[in-house]
């Protein structure tokens, strides 16, 4: 594509001049000055056939870099937007700037060749407390067949566990344990006193059970399965 | 919209088993025979649900019964086909209509659901108590109630969630435009059990189906003995004349039993029973009875 | 959902706490709302002797609910900030406004009862180029049905289910659990303690709803129902 001095007049960048944009940005701006200021884009068009304005470009690069999974280049954005890269790197400059001027809790930065869209530093205090209140990890299938076991075969001792999983399930237990999940309920009164165990009111809690025998069973299951056969 | 239509479809089969009793027979057309080519279905301007398909002849002509989410489904499609006021319908016509598309499914080789033939019991039913002279006894009484009025309602309470279905298709169509933002790091340790009730069930279901899985291997391994082995293999080469030696080897469930089935097939050469041919060189190895 | 004592005390506490909390906090909220409007909010500053102020609580709004996998409820964000949920409410509204006014390539929204960034609804083809990805396969027209059965008459009964939608609908109802858009409700106090069934969070996500009431009345259907046949 190459630009074409004709259209220039009529493409002229509206976000750039746009005097409220500028008020705000100011606002709130940290004194982020030299940050570049919009002068030296005065002018600009959009080049080649596409009618895209400026602003619809920065728009339409802002969601192309939030759902990428990769810093996003230049090159790749021209390409699926078909547009000329030089004017795609203004344009993904341009907005960076908006976001560095409006000073939110997000930026938008290049990095490893290409642009990505990551939160502030100045949140990452609560960015980590955030992370560190969810709940705990999903459960691995391991733990999870441990407990569809448990939940199924309560009060089951470890060895009785074994026996139906074929595998060892003590750091299942383990983690099942720490997610409160289960609890012990006393001991088997066998050779050994192995520990017996069973699902927790957390358990309950978690699965929206008022009880266990609100526990699907097979016949529920196959009641369903039918349908499909 | 239905890119499944297996679901349905599915739910139909489920019970084809019940599908026999309910022959309309009542003031009907004379059942088409059974392979009777193109059925031909009035279905001028189809409706989305029906998909036409022809076939090399042309000729060809397939109706998808998943389309049809059921006989309240097929009812009101047939009732805005026909162009009649849902508030008075005319029961003996709509009732032939009804009949000669379930027909038409089954001799399509669709298997007609049960429901599709309870409603067209229910159709007939209704058709008979309108047939009926209003009940002297009841006179006095209030307006006797109309034999089709609970299918009205049935019907216009479907109509009412097949609305609600189309409200969501549109729904679902709009959110899948929208995109959230691509995995990042932290996503990694993330959050609360994502699984259900459901989920536990069907994990337990496959752990006891390994279970068996295993403890049949278990018995198998215990039970096969180089005498059944032997039995094995010369029942299954007493009854071809000849077999391929891979076929025999791959019965074999475990080391074990590879190695007994080694030593069986040396054990039958060895006692002249059979003899080993190779065709030709690396290629199949083939035991033939010894005539 | 029902808790009884022991060992999930520390955490029904919480709960119980915060609902008090909450309810104080919308009181509140509507109290605020007339006061925060336009540009006056930079200068505010947050009730709860906390001295963040509005653009401040914004922002770090905006860095959260970026961070976050799941829609971001006002009460976590509340908790995780140690601010007042109604002040987190108006400053997630004030914040999603902005966004709205932005008119950029991506919108903030409440969704599932949470609060999400994600891209805006114009901009769905080049995303879509960009990632290579297909719109998902829809539900069948029976599993469709079945779930506007589910999310209008929960908690249901699959025999419920069979008698509203005339057809027999398990088969249905278990892609509908496959896809997780519905989940088991506890069982119904009749003869043969049927499943009771009902829709998921995920439902809401999938179908792009706050919550629940946002789905329009059943009874508005009927008019048009009517009006076609």
């Amino acid at each position: 594509m190459e630009v074409d001095a004709a259209e220039e007049t009529e493409r002229d960048v509206v976000v750039i001049h746009d005097a409220d944009a500028e008020d705000r940005a100011e606002e709130r701006s940290v004194g982020d000055e030299s940050a570049g200021d919009g002068a030296g884009l005065d002018g600009e068009v959009a080049p080649g056939g596409d009618a895209r304005s400026m602003a619809e470009l920065m728009s339409v690069i802002e969601a192309l870099v939030f759902v990428s999974e990769e810093p996003l280049t230049a090159k790749t954005l021209a390409e699926v937007l078909g547009e000329e890269r030089g004017w795609v790197e203004v344009a993904a400059q341009e907005l960076a700037k908006e976001f560095n001027e409006r000073n939110g809790g997000l930026m938008m930065r290049e990095v490893a060749g290409g642009w990505q869209i990551a939160t502030r530093v100045e949140y990452h205090e609560q960015v980590r407390a955030y992370l560190k209140s969810r709940p705990s990890a999903k459960l691995s299938l391991a733990a999870l067949e441990t407990l569809a076991v448990i939940a199924y075969k309560q009060p089951v001792t470890v060895p009785e566990i074994l026996e139906i999983r074929g595998v060892q399930s003590s750091s299942a237990i383990k983690t099942l344990l720490e997610k409160r999940l289960i609890v012990a309920k006393g001991r088997k009164e066998v050779v050994g006193r192995p520990m017996l165990y069973g699902t927790s009111k957390e358990f309950l809690l978690q699965f929206g059970l008022r009880d266990l025998s609100e526990l699907p069973n097979i016949e529920d299951f196959e009641d369903l399965a039918g349908g499909s056969s | 919209m239905p890119d499944s239509p297996s679901d349905a479809a599915a739910g139909a089969s489920a019970d084809a088993e019940v599908d026999a009793p309910v022959q309309p027979s009542a003031g009907d057309a004379a059942p088409a025979k059974q392979n009777d080519a193109p059925v031909m279905l009035n279905v001028a301007g189809a409706a989305p649900e029906i998909v036409m398909e022809s076939g090399e002849s042309g000729e060809e002509m397939n109706l998808h019964l998943g389309e049809f989410a059921g006989p309240l489904d097929l009812l009101l499609y047939l009732i805005r086909q026909e162009q009649v006021d849902i508030y008075d319908i005319p029961i003996a016509r709509i009732t032939e209509v009804y009949l000669s598309h379930v027909r038409a499914m089954r001799e399509l080789d669709v298997s007609a659901a049960s429901e599709f033939l309870v409603m067209a019991a229910q159709l007939i039913e209704i058709k008979s108590r309108m047939l009926l002279p209003p009940d002297p006894t009841a006179a006095g009484e209030e307006d006797q109630e109309d034999p089709r009025r609970e299918l009205v309602d049935r019907l216009l309470e479907h109509q009412k969630f097949k609305a609600a279905a189309s409200m969501l298709w549109s729904r679902a169509t709009v959110e899948q435009a929208v995109f959230g933002r691509a995995p990042i790091e932290t996503d990694k340790s993330n959050p609360e059990v994502a699984v259900g009730v459901f989920d536990l069930l069907r994990v337990f279901q496959e752990i006891l189906a390994r279970k068996k899985e295993e403890v049949m291997m278990e018995i198998e391994r215990d039970e096969v003995t180089m005498t059944e082995m032997l039995e094995r293999l010369r029942n299954m080469i007493m009854s071809a004349g000849e077999l391929n030696l891979r076929h025999f080897f791959e019965r074999a469930g475990n080391r074990r039993e590879l190695v007994l089935a080694f030593l069986s097939v040396l054990e039958l050469v060895r006692t002249t029973e059979v003899r080993l041919f190779q065709r030709e060189t690396f290629g199949e190895i083939v035991l033939r009875v010894v005539s």
